[in-house]
């Protein structure tokens, strides 16, 4: 990427090496973000929920994706945000969306599941990507994935586990867990994380690793959060697992501050500070950039569910990025391949809601997970 | 030269109002020159045209013969000229000589710099017998004692042309010859001086020449020693005004309001003396019994904690032989009380609401004007315009005008007619006629002399001893919060009771029982 | 000019001066960011919803109805003289009320929906209370008291609902869905607004304006409390119990905004509240709202209104290469420029003079 | 000890922006004008020198960028602050209506103005500022883990500024004329000063540190900016009540809200705490609900200054 801005802002795009680095650019050095301009309007369109485009969550891997193939193969793209957040709304913004013409629309995030459910069949026409989710309505007593939807999950306790099996294989034995909101996805990597780090404490034949274990309530970065994590980095805590959103940037700062280490989430968070040591990904910008070019191909996958995990080479840890001395690559190898082969069985039972009760049913034995209210 | 001011053909316009047409005013070097006019005359105005707070549409202003333009106070300072206003310019919570040295203040490497102003202020102090306390706060000092800061500010000035804007409406009898000795003094250091008031004895004990103003226009000057109080009231409103009042003989029936052992306790930390103490009196039917004192012995104090405006500590008050310690505001309201209170805009008005409104201040929910919780508006309608009538309150839009666009005089007589009207037991007015015109407080006395005449029991506060001792058929004087005597005014001259409230005399109070 | 009339006139020309200059700062805005597409866009902002037809129309109500509640609440306590900035706290409470009755409250049967409003708006009365109490009777600051309420107001519904297995929804770290016996009815709004989102709580809205419009002009209660929002002292003087009417001007204050939350979160609409420690933007557009409209009850309906109407607009606006922050930009300068009454005030005295002194 | 020191530091973390931005409201309201608009000055002051300190990574660092950021979120903010003085002084406004229509605009203006920059709303910031430990200071026992060490030089730019705050309110003939305007205008104005030139300065100056406050804000706990300052332009008015207009009393108010706050955040982390067993929201709620209390008891005698929001007219009565 050459263009001014572009290298500006490129601290928290450019060094990437993953396939959603051209895509992430173009967010940047796009002038309006919004996409091109077309006489019909935007073929692909993509919905935003809670947060904002570059929520680095949901909506930016999956506007990563989308400008990707747009930019790549001359597509008009374009997002759209919903006045506030609730069914109808996100369903009158699909029908917007609609009106500028869109025939591919990305929906990602859960929220969109009945949205999606009550649309799909009314707009037979049109192609919905739905992600983190599966549609059904509004008392989930019917769930319906239409022809003209594909709905792709993800296996965050995998990419979790990774992160937390590398952590403890490096050396570290306090570990931190800071979710977001406790939504499937936030908990899904917690659950897996601290699974991770017993996995490699029996492997290492440790006797105790400990983790603070906490979802701050939202996503954005904030004092209080970056308040929290100093005190967990002065209590003794060595790596945060920043698990939300802004919230990864308020860990980041206490990290700063306090020289210690903080696994990041969702993309590859090594450029936006050096005491990230790795990330546990999932690839939404490649679900998203795979699902319409599926579409644009002939091939799309409506009607289905998939699930992105290492079995599909769906999510993973950075290790050119990573900053690890003790963990190798081969280390990785080795576990992402027991992963892919389904050889390892993570806990991700994601309906409790009291946290305290859904560790304890984890069932962990080495690893000592201190849950904070 | 002989004149050191001169005001020529000075027009000032209000929206709606010409407040100076035309008017032309000299001031001689050397003299004190009253200015004398109505409520609302233009005299206020006129003077803020000379000290630079308005600027005039038309007209000259000529300070030793030489052509000036006052845009702004700074200005009216740099050519000698200093005012105390009307309505004191005083910040209250900095001290005495954080005021005096307000917009004068020496600096000296960034920091203010007080020793040399305290130096020239203690000076001055003594040169012309200010009294005044340096370090004492404005709001813990008594009226009195502002008004020799604002005379000070002037003199820190080294201004030579002094404008007192009705200097004398707060202050008592020793304070205003106090203060008619200091403008003497003035005079003799070469100062000049224009003095407003509205009391025609003062123009004659200190005045050397007089311009009167009416509605806006100049009438004329006149030589004071030349002329009797009665010409310069006619030339003032433009009538004959009958300034005696004829009292009737009433012989006092029972006890209408009784107030037992009430007291106040100081609320200022550090201060442990009551700002009530143990004050007992009784007011009869058909009689007016005044409470005289210095502003500041707790009269005000006292009256609020009869009417329940602010707290009583110890005490007991009757009325009509019922005992209201512990009453609401509204149930006194409506069970004979009547109240005139000292500040008519803090208290006594709601100025966003319509003179209609007000005058239903406390009445609105009676059934006469209320039914089912709504509002009979027609009926108040109705009822302020009767009111408007009787009592002569004069508006723009009548009963829609809002209170705040009325001159203070007609806002005062709205409060006297509301509180009158009610038909109370006893009538607790409160300074009724401060700060008005002759023609304005004829009316009102009249109007307190009827209640009397009528059988109805009047508590009057003031500080004004003409009026005191005109008004009055007994006369109890408080001092730092007691009640120090109970004097006849047939029987005491004005200076008697001068020594009264300062306190250099006392007598036992009985009661009567 | 009568007075009264006069204030009224200057008051609306103000408003209209307004918001021609927000719209034309906007325009401006717009076409320094994207020239092409300025004008459609900005046709867009004026026309967004009519071009949607009922629908269109009909969202512009829903979307007012809660926005219009807090203005009320705002501008009630304006007029009583007290700053009601607690609207997002108690807006909160109210939607945390209604919601607990719509679904815990089947038992209630087709009374639910009533029994949810109506726990809603006493629930925003109570947090309203509570500024109230403190002001009266301890003197501490509304404002202060008020951003202290949003706050424990905040932490405290989401500390309850996330604690309660039969509100909270783990899987979506939000409140379940009510009942639907619990939503409002549609009132056959449905019918003249087919497919959009509004419902009953429009007509409660209307009547809520209404009724404090007419206990602020007809009644003796609205005396009372005008007269103390005009001069404190004053109002203590008449005999007005200044103390309680400061805590009901508050209380009913806070029922507004809570009715507010209530009608929002029970239109049907899937709205939930949301684990989030965010205090909720409707209330702080009540502010805005109540402003606009002069804080008089009618003038908030207008307000509530238009602001819904530009805000459609602005939704809408995505179809160009516009961020819909724009609005709130339009808004923001609007709100600027209605501060700006002393302008319109000598421009109508001048205009009056010239057609007085032509005559 | 450890735990104590790093619970300190933090706490200035919240303390100092909270004391300068409610400084600089002091300022505003000790000349008569109530600013509401902190919230939105901060965004706005927060968004330039953010902004700055993005477009120029990599060409400045350190202490120089920071400091240059914070003249930009100082000049930012008063020119902001322009606007409510104009709205509030010249055209007379009710001055909750131009503060309510900055803090609107500041973040919108914010969000629009990011995209069209950069395309997304967030900026991204290095943060090369952090002091580790001040030299040789920060060697000094407990005083020096207490103040010199894992700190900002904001931390002392806000320590600066409230002593120059307090002198030039108290010691200075700004300050008096300041003092002066906010109680009795008409008494200023008589003596010759210009109440709508100290009403500017009073606005200007809380611009001024409301900006800075928007940098202080952000620097120490994110690594980028988001159009939001979460709420603390009005916990610092809330602060300047609680402080009653006055500097030191100010500083009391900010730190006891910084303090609570911090507890509240990393309670976990403190072991005795942790041990309790309280959940979070408890804490979380607890600085607000002890405001309340507290203002219970201090409420009675308010210090507001007398003429605040009304605005003045030199030909008004
Ligand atoms: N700022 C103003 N705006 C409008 N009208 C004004 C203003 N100041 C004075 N007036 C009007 O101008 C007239 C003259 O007022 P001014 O205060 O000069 O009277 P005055 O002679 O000093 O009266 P008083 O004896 O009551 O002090 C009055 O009608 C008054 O209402
Ligand atoms: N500030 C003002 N704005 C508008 N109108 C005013 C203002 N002040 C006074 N007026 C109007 O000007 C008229 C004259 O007021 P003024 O103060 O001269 O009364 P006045 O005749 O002297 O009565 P009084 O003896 O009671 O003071 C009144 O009718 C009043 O309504
Ligand atoms: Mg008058
Ligand atoms: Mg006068």
């Amino acid at each position: 990427s050459s263009n001014k801005t572009g290298e500006s802002t490129s601290d928290s795009t450019t060094t990437e090496t993953t396939d959603t680095k051209d895509a992430a650019a173009d967010t940047a050095t796009d002038k309006t973000a919004q996409g091109e301009t077309s006489a019909e309007g935007y073929e692909i369109a993509l919905i935003t929920d809670i947060g904002t485009i570059d929520d680095k969550s949901f909506n930016q891997g999956a506007w990563e994706g989308v400008t990707q193939y747009a930019k790549e193969n001359n597509k008009t793209y374009k997002y759209y945000q919903p006045a506030e957040k609730t069914t109808d709304a996100y369903a009158e913004t699909i029908e917007l969306a609609i009106e500028g013409g869109a025939g591919i629309i990305v929906c990602p995030g859960y929220l969109f599941e009945e949205a999606v459910f009550n649309e799909q069949d009314k707009n037979p026409d049109v192609k919905f990507i739905l992600l983190d989710g599966e549609p059904h309505n509004a008392d989930y007593s019917e769930y319906k994935t239409s022809e003209n939807t594909m709905a792709i999950l993800f296996q965050e306790d995998e990419p979790g586990f990774l992160a937390g099996y590398a952590a403890v294989k490096e050396g570290y034995t306090k570990l931190g867990f800071m979710g977001g909101m406790a939504v499937p996805a936030v908990k899904k990597y917690g659950y897996g994380f601290v699974q991770g780090a017993e996995y490699a404490a029996n492997e290492m034949g440790l006797s105790s690793v400990e983790i603070t274990y906490n979802y701050t309530g939202g996503f954005e970065a904030t004092p209080e959060v970056q308040a929290l994590a100093a005190a967990w980095y002065g209590a003794g805590t060595e790596v945060i697992f920043g698990c939300g959103g802004g919230v990864g940037n308020s860990v980041m700062a206490a990290a700063e501050a306090n020289s210690k280490a903080v696994i990041g989430v969702d993309v590859d968070q090594s450029p936006e500070s050096d005491t990230v040591i790795t990330s546990a990904m999932k690839k939404l910008s490649v679900s998203v950039y795979d699902g319409i070019k599926s579409i644009y191909d002939n091939a799309f996958q409506g009607g289905k569910t998939t699930t992105f995990s290492a079995a599909n080479n769906g999510i993973g840890l950075p290790m050119e990025t990573s900053k690890f001395t003790t963990f190798t690559t081969a280390d990785y190898d080795a576990i992402f391949a027991k992963l892919a082969a389904g050889e390892i069985e993570i806990k991700n039972d994601t309906t409790e809601s009291d946290a305290k009760t859904a560790i304890n049913a984890l069932g962990l034995k080495i690893v000592k997970v201190d849950v904070v209210e | 030269m002989e004149y050191i001011i001169e005001m020529l053909d000075i027009t000032k316009e209000f929206p709606g109002i010409i407040a100076n047409d035309n008017i032309t005013l000299q001031i001689k070097t050397g003299e004190i020159h009253a200015l004398l006019g109505e409520n609302g005359a233009g005299k206020s105005t006129l003077m803020s045209v000379l000290f630079g707070l308005y600027q005039p549409e038309k007209g000259v202003i000529k300070v030793k013969g030489k052509e000036v333009k006052v845009n702004s106070p700074l200005d009216a300072n740099d050519l000698g000229i200093g005012m105390v206003h009307q309505h004191f310019k005083l910040v209250h919570n900095f001290t005495v000589l954080q005021n005096i040295v307000l917009g004068m203040e020496t600096v000296k490497h960034g920091l203010i710099e007080m020793k040399e102003a305290r130096k020239k202020v203690m000076t001055l102090s003594e040169k012309y017998n200010l009294f005044v306390d340096p370090d004492a706060l404005i709001s813990d000092i008594t009226v009195g004692m502002q008004q020799r800061v604002e005379i000070l500010k002037m003199l820190y000035r080294d201004n030579e042309i002094l404008i007192f804007d009705e200097p004398t409406a707060v202050l008592t009898p020793q304070e205003i010859d106090e203060l008619m000795n200091i403008m003497r003094n003035l005079t003799k250091e070469g100062k000049s001086i224009i003095f407003i008031t509205h009391k025609l004895n003062e123009i004659k004990a200190v005045a050397d020449r007089c311009s009167v103003l009416r509605r806006g226009k100049y009438i004329g000057t006149v030589e004071v020693s030349d002329t009797d109080k009665e010409m310069m009231s006619e030339m003032m409103v433009g009538r004959k005004v009958n300034l005696k009042i004829d009292k009737k003989e009433v012989k006092p029936g029972e006890v209408v309001l009784e107030v037992k052992e009430l007291s106040v306790k100081a609320k200022k930390e550090g201060h442990t003396k009551n700002i009530v103490n143990h004050v007992s009196f009784q007011v009869r039917k058909g009689e007016v019994v005044c409470i005289a004192g210095i502003d500041g012995n707790g009269q005000s104090e006292l009256v609020q904690a009869i009417t329940g405006i602010s707290g009583m500590d110890l005490g007991k008050i009757l009325l009509n032989g019922e005992d209201i310690t512990k009453k609401s505001i509204r149930y006194k309201n409506t069970h004979g009380m009547s109240h005139i209170p000292e500040d008519r805009h803090k208290h006594g008005l709601v100025l966003d609401y319509t003179l209609g409104e007000n005058l239903v201040l406390q009445q609105y929910f009676t059934p006469d004007f209320q039914s089912r919780g709504f509002l009979k508006f027609n009926k108040i309608d109705e009822y302020a315009k009767h009111l408007i009538e009787k009592y002569d309150i004069r508006s723009g839009q009548g009963s829609i005008t809002s209170a705040r666009s009325m001159s203070g005089g007609n806002q005062q007589k709205a409060i006297i007619a509301r509180e009158i009207d009610k038909n109370p037991d006893v009538l607790i007015a409160v300074q009724p006629t401060r700060g008005l015109d002759v023609g304005a407080i004829e009316f009102i006395h009249k109007q307190i002399m009827e209640q009397r005449d009528n059988g109805k029991a009047v508590l009057l506060i003031s500080l004004e001893l003409d009026e005191v001792m005109n008004l009055s058929d007994r006369i109890l004087v408080i001092y730092e919060g007691e009640i120090v005597a109970d004097l006849d005014p047939k029987k005491i001259t004005i200076k008697e009771l001068g020594l009264y409230m300062a306190g250099s005399k006392k007598e036992e109070v009985k009661h009567h029982e | 000019m009568n007075e009264a009339k006069h204030k009224n006139m200057v008051g609306l020309l103000s408003s209209i001066f307004a918001i021609v200059v927000g719209l034309l700062f906007g325009f401006i805005v717009l076409l320094a960011s994207n020239p092409t597409q300025a004008v459609p866009g900005f046709f867009t902002i004026l026309t967004g919803s009519f071009t949607h037809g009922l629908k269109g129309i009909g969202q512009v109500f829903y979307y007012a109805t809660p926005i219009i509640l807090t203005g009320l609440s705002v501008g009630f306590a304006f007029k009583t003289g007290l700053f009601n900035i607690g609207t997002p706290g108690q807006f909160i409470v109210g939607a945390f009320a209604a919601i607990v009755v719509g679904i815990r409250g089947d038992f209630l049967g087709s009374a639910q929906w009533v029994v949810a409003v109506l726990a809603s708006i006493a629930a925003g009365a109570l947090w309203g209370l509570v500024p109230g109490v403190l002001n009266a009777y301890f003197n501490v600051n509304v404002v202060i008291a008020c951003i202290m309420m949003n706050y424990i107001g905040m932490y405290l519904i989401n500390f309850i609902v996330k604690g309660s297995k039969t509100l909270f929804d783990s899987l979506r770290n939000q409140s379940l869905s009510v009942d639907k016996a619990a939503e409002i009815p549609k009132m056959g709004l449905n019918l003249l607004f087919p497919e959009s989102s509004i419902n009953g709580g429009f007509f409660i809205a209307i009547l809520a304006v209404v009724l404090i419009h007419f206990i602020l002009n007809k009644t003796a209660f609205g005396f009372e409390l005008k007269a103390a929002g005009f001069n404190r002292d004053a109002s203590k003087y008449a005999g007005m119990n200044e103390k309680r009417n400061i805590i009901l001007s508050m209380a009913i204050a806070g029922a507004l905004a809570g009715l507010a939350g209530g009608l929002l979160y029970l239109a049907g609409s899937g709205k939930h509240i949301e684990i989030v420690d965010v205090l909720a933007s409707e209330g702080f557009t009540g502010i805005s709202v109540a402003l606009l409209g002069l804080s008089s009850p009618l003038g908030i309906l207008l307000a509530g209104l238009f602001i819904a109407y530009i805000t459609a607009g602005g939704f809408y606006l995505q179809l160009f290469e516009f961020s819909t922050e724009i609005i709130d930009i339009i808004v923001a300068v609007i709100i600027y420029f209605s501060a700006f009454a002393l302008i319109i005030k000598t421009f109508i005295e001048r205009f009056d003079k010239k057609r007085n002194g032509g005559k | 000890m450890n735990v104590v020191f790093s619970v300190f530091q933090q706490t200035m973390f919240f303390t100092i922006p909270l004391l300068i931005v409610a400084l600089g409201g002091m300022f505003s309201e000790r000349s008569g004008i109530i600013n509401i608009a902190l919230e939105g000055i901060m965004i706005m002051g927060g968004f330039i020198s953010i902004l700055f300190i993005n477009l120029t990574q990599g060409v400045l660092s350190g202490q120089l960028q920071l400091l240059i950021a914070v003249v930009i979120a100082c000049v930012a903010g008063m020119l902001f602050s322009l606007l409510h003085a104009f709205a509030s002084i010249n055209m007379k406004a009710d001055q909750t209506i131009s503060g309510t229509a900055l803090n609107l605009f500041a973040p919108a203006f914010a969000v629009f103005f990011a995209r069209i920059l950069q395309g997304v709303q967030q900026i991204q910031f290095n943060n090369t500022f952090r002091i580790e430990s001040v030299p040789v200071l920060g060697n000094i026992p407990i005083i020096g883990d207490l103040f010199f060490k894992n700190t900002y030089i904001t931390t002392y730019i806000g320590i600066l500024i409230l002593v120059l705050s307090t002198i030039v309110l108290y010691k200075t003939r700004f300050g008096l004329r300041l003092r002066a305007c906010g109680e009795h205008p008409q008494a200023a104005d008589s003596v010759g000063i210009n109440v709508y030139k100290m009403q500017y300065a009073g606005v200007l100056i809380s611009g001024a540190f409301a900006g800075i406050g928007g940098l202080v804000f952000v620097v120490p706990t994110s690594t980028n900016f988001n159009a939001s300052v979460a709420g603390y332009g009005f916990l610092a008015l809330a602060v300047l009540i609680f402080g009653q207009w006055n500097p030191m009393r100010i500083l009391f108010a900010s730190f006891f809200f910084g303090l609570l706050k911090t507890v509240a955040a990393s309670y976990s982390g403190i072991p005795v705490l942790a041990a309790l067993g309280v959940p979070s929201y408890i804490y979380k709620m607890i600085p607000y609900i002890t405001t309340l209390v507290v203002l219970v008891f201090t409420s009675k005698n308010s210090q507001a200054p007398r003429a605040e929001g009304i605005p003045y007219d030199k030909g008004a009565r």
